[in-house]
């Protein structure tokens, strides 16, 4: 299982901060997979071009490897300062 | 220089600057101390949207602490420094508070200038923030990314 | 903006600049509040001379207020500013007492730190002050203006 | 009359803070009456080159006109911040 979490307008989008996930083996294809199974509000707020994906809280890319225990987030471009 | 140390913080509480100051400038070899404070804006754009009343700030337990500490090796890489503080403040906030403190000690000011500035521009466009700003009409909106903040990151690369 | 003031102080006394912060950033247009503060070293170039334990600061009673409030001028001719603050010390001084603060607000960070060090470039190398520095063998000598100062003021021109 | 004002190390050198003299045209020509009524010492002080020269607070040059009850000084390159 992969822990994927959700931040600031994404995570209010699809109403969740977080979810456990069957381990898969790309970024692009958790994405697809959430998608087919949650539907087309989540499809538009995971494809995103802006959209930043982070794998164990470094900044990785829609080629990114995940492996079975990994925290994957989602967030929009940062704001802070 | 011998009182190097980094410390990060990501906190609800407020912090003062004056303390902050104080501990940057307690080694011998300092000469400069430079630092930023950022606050919560109320006025917009003038003419524009109604005015800002409060913000709430998220963040990304963990790698919040970790993106920021990272940035601040990179500033230690590039310059000469002797400490350096960065503290950031989540949650609500109102108008005229606190959000930010970058400070940066060094023998020179031009190290400790560049320094400084260099920690806020990569932060505001590296670190896992996210700014909700509510409005004189109790409307909260989440701030969008701004194209200036990553044109200032871009002159240091 | 709301609060513009400019306020110049050359006196012996120390400075707390946590208040001078807070000051800075108590209109509601104001984002950001970059500042300065200069410390007497003790340390000069490792294996040269012997390590400073005093400085003694001479100045030109009235040219010497009014030359930096003419850089502060400058800098709001250059870049759009909130309040500006600069307190410079005279007298005798230790290793590790605060020389000069500069406090620059502003709405956005980059105006306030460019002003900044604009502020204290120029006043490095137009304000009238002198510094003389005793060392560990109580030895007293002026001290040399440095080329560096000169090339960190050249760039604003 | 005008008066003269050192500071610094030029201070040091001519023991002197101010003195007040007849007034004279030009900075040049205040240097050069300085010269040749205080000696040698005063000369090499005032005419170093890189001496900053100041009538009334502000920043003059050797051509510069004095009249009288102006305030003229002379400083070394200032170290001040």
């Amino acid at each position: 299982m992969i822990t994927v979490r959700f931040f600031a307008r994404i995570r209010e989008q699809l109403a969740t901060t977080e979810l456990q996930w069957p381990a898969i083996a790309t970024v692009s294809e958790l994405v697809a997979d959430l998608a087919h199974e949650r539907g087309q509000a989540w499809a538009e707020a995971l494809l995103a071009p802006q959209i930043i994906v982070a794998i164990n809280q470094q900044v990785a890319n829609r080629d990114s490897v995940i492996v079975d225990g990994d925290e994957v987030a989602f967030f929009p471009p940062v704001t802070g300062g | 220089m011998s009182s190097r140390f980094a410390a990060v913080s990501v906190q609800s509480a407020d912090f003062d600057p004056g303390i902050e100051i104080a501990r940057l400038g307690t080694s011998a070899d300092v000469g400069a101390v430079a630092t930023f404070v950022g606050l919560v804006r109320g006025v917009t754009t003038p003419g524009q949207e109604p005015a800002v009343t409060a913000l709430e700030l998220e963040h990304y337990p963990g790698m919040t602490e970790r993106s920021i500490a990272d940035i601040v090796e990179l500033a230690e890489q590039r310059w000469t420094l002797g400490a350096v503080r960065v503290i950031h403040r989540i949650g609500r906030l109102a108008v005229g508070d606190r959000i930010v403190f970058v400070g940066v000690s060094s023998r020179h000011r031009g190290d400790a200038f560049a320094a400084c500035e260099f920690i806020m521009d990569y932060l505001k466009t590296r670190a896992p923030f996210w700014k909700k700003e509510w409005n004189a009409r109790d409307e909260a909106h989440w701030v969008d990314a701004r194209d200036t903040d990553h044109t200032a990151a871009a002159r240091w690369s």
